[in-house]
């Protein structure tokens, strides 16, 4: 597929191994109530005993609705003390024990209809992402894709990597992509993305896909945010003619298949993620298998998780800083343990760097091809300055976006013409403000500007729409008192 | 800790609040930002950052300007660090005051525009000359448009052209020929030029006369001209450096110099009388110095990549032009004037563009 | 209709009062005003034929001086000005003729003054010029233009014309120094003085004929 | 009697608050240079010496006062639709008499001058001030106010004089101040930039001591 420039792949310290553990199954499981954007109405009582794999909430989305299933048996405390977010439900568990639900079938002999809603039961839907809506697709039947694109490619530094995932539940991943021709268009393709397709795990999967014809391997570079749904449907517009700008495509990435093939064929619901526990402060860089609401905690080892230490959920980029109480959601794929910083460096500045990775090939690390980011921290490793248009954020920016002269409109607060410029296509992936050396907060700016922009949307359609009910108010009213006159 | 870390820490309490010296603070805090490195937490994602910052980045320009440095040094003596004592001492300066009075920061920029100005400058210049020359640059290029990032030209260059339009004589009066040998009487004639240094004129007013030096003392260097520019190899080298770092635009540095080659190679087939050959044209003067490390300047340059190559190619252009057609000799200094004014223009042509191509994606 | 005449009415008087002040006032001034334009042109002459007279005179006592002392003469292309003292000879004393041609920003004018030989100069003087200051703005200045006298105007293969050479060159009697740093407007200089040559050369020979 | 007499304190008195204020608006708090940045063509070209500044300077005081007072006395019969010429007329009556008396009896300062006498026609200092000020006032208050903005005018061009002169050739008014031996003639401020930059910084200086009110929105 076609990539625009842009892009860009830090060396980091603390790359998890193929090596997948299976995190201690613990006796209390936390499930947010909130996820993707929904909040999820409780569907149980307190106190009250489930099941594995039955709904413990519901939410409608799009046509239909979505569940989060129990990740296992047990009795259900709900706790919305916190005001702050959604609440969450508690499960105390009292059997760990995964068994299927429902029968199974063949791909051959399963409707569409029937997948989204075993899908959309076993929380499995809200995993796929719709270039129509822009998040999950409908569940009402509305939009059936032309494209499927599976993703095995993870770069942000660290999620969980496909070929782990194909290398643990490898039947599991090929039962998905059996079934999922279901969900397309008649003679609707499938592609999946691999970094290197001479990979012996490469080889391997298209032995496995070999017989499918509609199952297309493509090759992608290893450059975050090469997994952002976004860019990959803008590179697969602008290599494949056959693909329309009218035309649907869903991504889902290998783990999202897995769960699919999982839950088609044996009818287990989404109850546990594999998770890669990384970075400069991981002291034990690995994969995790983890149970769907196991705290955080539990996936660290010992001393990570401290006063020194900030644990991100989510990779390097996009992680966002959790505490003690987190627990596993139901989409997450990653872990990232990043020091903070201690004590000043002397001369810093004027080191030769062997120690440190840049966007820029100023430091010496270029020199070696082991070296990594050692010193990568939550420290911004510089002083806030003002912008110097140096152009590193628009070399970086894997959208072809002017980030500099973005931040130009929005700091004299000319809003309109960043949304010109276009500052909807930000897709936050964070690399301006990464690569940006006068520090500035590129990202944080440009998603608060979305906002804005969206609400004032909003009360703008808002505004319009009262301004013609009042209208059509008047209207009716005149003709009411021509009628009354008559 | 070592003996730096200890003296800025015993004397850190005159600066904080309610201390005696608390309006100094902006001295006291960049010399404490200089020698240790500054943390501060990021509060938002991404939580880790790339290691480049500003004083890195400039700091590589700094290391790319030290072979020419150098070899201003062995051609025309010890009065060069003379100069560039002078300026720095001056241009600081303002500079510090400026901090003081916006109780901002100091930033890292004057450490270029300071180490450039006396580079550009001819060998024979009086100091008095080059403190009012960096203050002018940095005061009316920089300061009044409200400093670093914001300043529209290229504060070395608005020095310069001070120099050149305020003291022509002077300035004109002051190339010197290189004397590369005798150290000694370079030393003792400090801080002026020895009386015995030979004025001459610098090959770009020689070829006017119809003299073409030859092209090898023009790529060593060994000819009068302004101190940094007059080496090409060392040009060179400190070129390549900046661009393998990736700190200069490559893209600024092609355009100037492959349309500057290309329209002289057009007009020397045209007009070989008036025009120089495109090869003595390119290896005199201070074209690729200013091509290099001038013109390269973000702050002042386009803000857009793709703008930077029409900026190269104004630059390469005029300086063309003005060389061959107008009554100065050397035109880099106001092609790249004239190229900052153009800047912002050009970027408003490419957003346009972009902005065409984003109302299709949107 | 009514404002229509009423503002052709006012725009009469108010043109009428205008012009009748701005007549006045020009007629006033006419008589000073055209004898300090013809003094100062004079004035220029004077100096350069090196006719003696007080720098601070009236425009009126210029007008004498130069009306009692030089002869305007003008054959063919060339207006000559010659200095023929009152009551001293009958002989011209030094000869003027005016310079003028394009400098570098701007036009130059000048005046230069010859001894009777017509190849000798006797003073030079640029009165209106643009040239960069501090450069080629030299050229009006007292140590430029006092290198011209006593030089000739005529190299020494008769071919008429003059030469700015670069400082430190050898000089003859047919060349002085260039500015420094004025390449061009020395070479705009040059150009005018040879124009100028080849118009006091032909006037030389229909002299040299007469004689 | 008393009540005239009263009536006629309070008119003077009024009028002496509104003149003192007129005569602020014209030199400081709407100076025509310094914060309109109006007129400044002429400004940049006669200020390389200060008495050329001071001679435009007075032009501009005696062409702006005697051209506002007879504007503002003819304000009431002039037809609206051709007050534009009326000023124009107006204008050039009085500065062709100053141009012309100059080339009578000061013949070296009109050289030096050149066009820009003339010029004064088409400043829209006093255009500015004709539409703006003469056509809605009393003859003596925009008489104060022509000469007020004149005089705002002349100080500006005074100041960018003298520094000029003193930087550029080293005088004040043709006497040396500082000896050649010592101080190197700057030629940048004897050209037309060195007024740019002059009267730039000197528009900076201002504004920084007393900050221009931002206008309100409406």
């Amino acid at each position: 597929m076609k990539f625009g420039r842009g892009g860009f792949l830090p060396r980091v310290p603390g790359r998890p191994s193929r090596h997948v553990d299976a995190a201690p199954l613990p006796e209390r499981l936390v499930v947010e109530l909130r996820r993707d954007g929904l909040t999820y109405v409780p569907a149980v009582r307190d106190s009250e005993r489930v099941a594995f794999g039955a709904p413990l909430a519901w939410a409608e989305a799009n046509g239909g609705r979505v569940a989060l299933p129990a990740p296992a048996a047990g009795t259900v405390t709900i706790d919305s003390s916190d005001t702050g977010s959604a609440g969450s439900v508690v499960l105390n568990v009292t059997s760990h024990d995964i068994h299927p639900l429902g029968t199974p079938c063949t791909p051959e002999r399963t409707t569409a209809e029937a997948m989204r809603q075993a899908l959309a039961e076993a929380g499995i839907w809200p995993l796929i992402w719709s270039s129509r809506t822009g998040a999950m697709p409908a569940l009402d039947g509305s939009e059936t894709p032309n494209r499927i694109l599976v993703n095995f490619v993870a770069a942000e530094p660290f999620r969980a990597r496909g070929k782990v995932i194909w290398g643990e539940y490898g039947q599991n991943v090929t039962a998905g992509l059996r079934y999922l021709p279901r969900l397309l268009t008649e003679y609707g393709i499938i592609n999946l993305t691999l970094t290197e397709l001479d990979h012996p795990v490469a080889q391997r999967i298209r032995q496995e896909t070999a017989g499918h014809a509609w199952i297309h391997i493509e090759s992608v570079p290893v450059r975050y945010p090469v997994e952002h749904p976004r860019v990959l449907c803008q590179a697969l517009r602008q290599s494949d003619p056959r693909f329309q700008r009218e035309d649907v495509l869903w991504i889902l990435d290998v783990q999202a298949v897995q769960a699919i093939g999982g839950c088609m064929t044996d009818g287990i619901p989404l109850h546990e993620r594999v998770i890669a526990v990384g970075g400069p402060g991981a002291s034990n860089p690995r994969h995790v298998r983890a149970r769907i609401g196991t705290g955080i905690d539990r996936l660290l080892e010992r001393g990570e998780l401290t006063e020194t230490k900030r644990v991100l959920r989510g990779g390097l980029f996009r992680g966002r800083p959790v505490d003690a109480a987190a627990a596993v959601g139901y989409d997450d794929d990653a872990v990232f343990v990043l020091p903070r910083p201690e004590g000043r460096e002397f001369l810093g500045f004027a080191k030769p760097g062997f120690d440190r990775t840049s966007f820029l090939p100023c430091f010496a690390s270029q020199l070696t091809t082991a070296a990594a980011d050692r010193r990568l921290t939550t420290s911004l490793r510089g002083e806030r300055r003002p912008c110097i248009a140096c152009g590193l954020c628009e070399d970086a920016c894997p959208m072809g976006l002017l980030p500099q002269v973005l931040h130009r409109y929005l700091y004299r607060d000319a809003i309109d013409e960043a949304e010109r410029t276009g500052l909807p296509l930000c897709i936050g992936c964070g690399l301006c403000s990464y690569v940006c050396p006068s520090k500035l907060e590129l990202r944080k700016q440009f998603s608060e500007a979305q906002v804005r922009l969206r609400e004032e949307r909003e009360q703008a359609a808002a505004a319009e729409a009262a301004h013609k009910r009042q209208e059509e108010a008047f209207l009716r009213e005149k003709e009411h008192s021509e009628d009354w006159r008559k | 800790m070592n003996p730096i870390g200890n003296l800025l820490k015993r004397f850190k309490p005159l600066f904080d609040q309610g201390g005696g010296l608390r309006p100094l603070w902006p001295i006291f805090q960049a010399a404490d930002n200089f020698f240790f490195s500054h943390v501060e937490e990021a509060e938002h994602a991404p939580f880790g950052r790339d290691p480049i910052d500003i004083k890195r980045y400039m700091s590589l320009v700094i290391v790319a300007l030290l072979p020419s440095f150098l070899a201003a040094l062995y051609f025309f003596g010890p009065r060069v660090l003379l100069m560039l004592a002078v300026s720095y001492a001056a241009g600081g300066l303002v500079e510090v005051l400026f901090a003081l009075v916006r109780k901002e920061e100091i930033n890292e920029g004057f450490l270029i525009t300071g180490f450039i100005f006396p580079l550009i400058l001819p060998p024979g210049i009086p100091l008095w000359m080059v403190a009012v020359g960096v203050v002018f640059g940095v005061l009316v290029g920089k300061e009044v448009f409200g400093g670093t990032g914001r300043n529209l030209f290229n504060p070395a260059l608005v020095g310069r052209c001070f120099l050149l339009l305020g003291y022509p004589a002077a300035l004109s009066k002051s190339w010197v020929v290189p004397q590369s040998g005798d150290w000694l009487l370079w030393w003792r004639a400090l801080p002026d030029v020895p009386a015995d240094a030979v004025t001459g004129a610098t090959p770009l007013m020689l070829a006017k006369q119809g003299t073409h030096t030859p092209l090898w003392d023009l790529f060593i260097g060994h000819t009068a001209g302004c101190i940094g520019e007059t080496s090409i190899l060392m040009t060179l080298i400190g070129a390549l450096f900046l661009i393998t770092m990736r700190v200069a635009s490559l893209r600024t540095i092609l355009g100037s110099v492959l349309s500057f080659l290309l329209l002289g190679t057009i007009l020397h087939w045209i007009a070989p009388t008036r025009v120089n050959p495109p090869s003595f044209n390119l290896l005199s003067g201070g074209f690729l110095f200013g091509a290099v490390f001038m013109a390269t300047d973000p702050v002042t340059g386009p803000v857009t990549g793709a703008a930077r190559w029409f900026y190269g190619v104004i630059i390469g252009g005029a300086t063309l032009l003005i060389r061959s057609f107008s009554g100065y000799v050397e035109g880099v200094m106001f092609a790249i004037l004239l190229g900052n004014i153009c800047a912002p223009l050009l970027d408003e042509i490419v957003i346009r563009i972009h902005v065409r191509r984003y109302a299709r994606e949107i | 209709m009514r404002s229509d005449v009423r503002t052709l009415f006012f725009a009469a008087a108010f043109g009428t009062t205008c012009a009748l002040v701005l007549t006045a006032v020009s007629r006033l001034a006419a008589p000073y005003r055209s004898a300090n334009e013809k003094a100062e042109e004079m004035r220029n002459y004077l100096s350069a034929l090196g006719v003696p007279f007080d720098e601070k005179a009236s425009a009126k006592a210029l007008i004498e001086i130069f009306d009692r002392n030089v002869v305007v003469q003008t054959n063919g292309r060339l207006r000559i000005y010659a200095f023929v003292p009152a009551g001293v000879s009958q002989e011209a004393m030094a000869f003027a003729v005016p310079l003028a041609g394009m400098g570098l920003w701007g036009p130059i004018k000048g005046v230069l003054a010859l001894e009777p030989d017509l190849r000798t100069i006797r003073g030079l003087r640029f009165y209106q010029q643009e040239e960069t200051p501090g450069l080629g703005g030299e050229i009006g200045a007292e140590w430029f233009v006092r290198q011209f006298k006593g030089k000739k105007l005529v190299s020494f293969t008769g071919e008429p014309g003059f030469r700015l050479v670069k400082k430190g060159m050898p000089l003859d009697e047919n060349s002085v120094d260039a500015i420094t740093g004025a390449t061009m407007t020395s070479e705009r200089v040059q150009t005018i003085l040879r124009d100028v040559a080849a118009k006091v050369a032909e006037e030389r020979g229909r002299h040299d004929r007469n004689e | 009697m008393t009540a005239t007499n009263r009536v006629s304190v309070t008119c003077v008195g009024c009028a002496g608050s509104k003149c003192r204020e007129t005569i602020r608006a014209g030199v400081h708090t709407n100076n025509p240079i310094l914060v309109q940045v109006i007129g400044i063509c002429s400004a940049l070209a006669v200020t390389s010496k200060l008495e050329t500044a001071l001679v435009m300077g007075i032009a501009l005081i005696l062409t702006a006062t005697l051209s506002c007072f007879f504007m503002s006395l003819i304000r009431n019969i002039t037809p609206p639709r051709i007050r534009m010429i009326v000023e124009i007329a107006l204008i050039s009556v009085f500065v062709i008499c100053f141009d012309q008396i100059l080339k009578a009896v000061y013949w070296d300062m009109s050289k030096q001058l050149g066009p820009y006498v003339g010029l004064i026609i088409t400043n829209c200092i006093l255009m500015g001030r004709l539409e703006g000020f003469a056509l809605q006032n009393p003859p003596l208050l925009s008489l104060v106010d022509g000469f007020a903005n004149g005089l705002g005018y002349a100080l500006v061009l005074a100041i960018v004089g003298c520094v000029r002169e003193l930087v550029g050739s080293g005088s004040l008014l043709g006497f040396a101040i500082l000896p050649e031996s010592v101080y190197q003639t700057n030629l940048l401020f004897v050209l037309a930039p060195g007024a740019f930059f002059t009267m730039g910084l000197l528009i900076w200086i201002v504004n920084a001591a007393s900050p221009p009110k931002p206008e309100k929105k409406p």
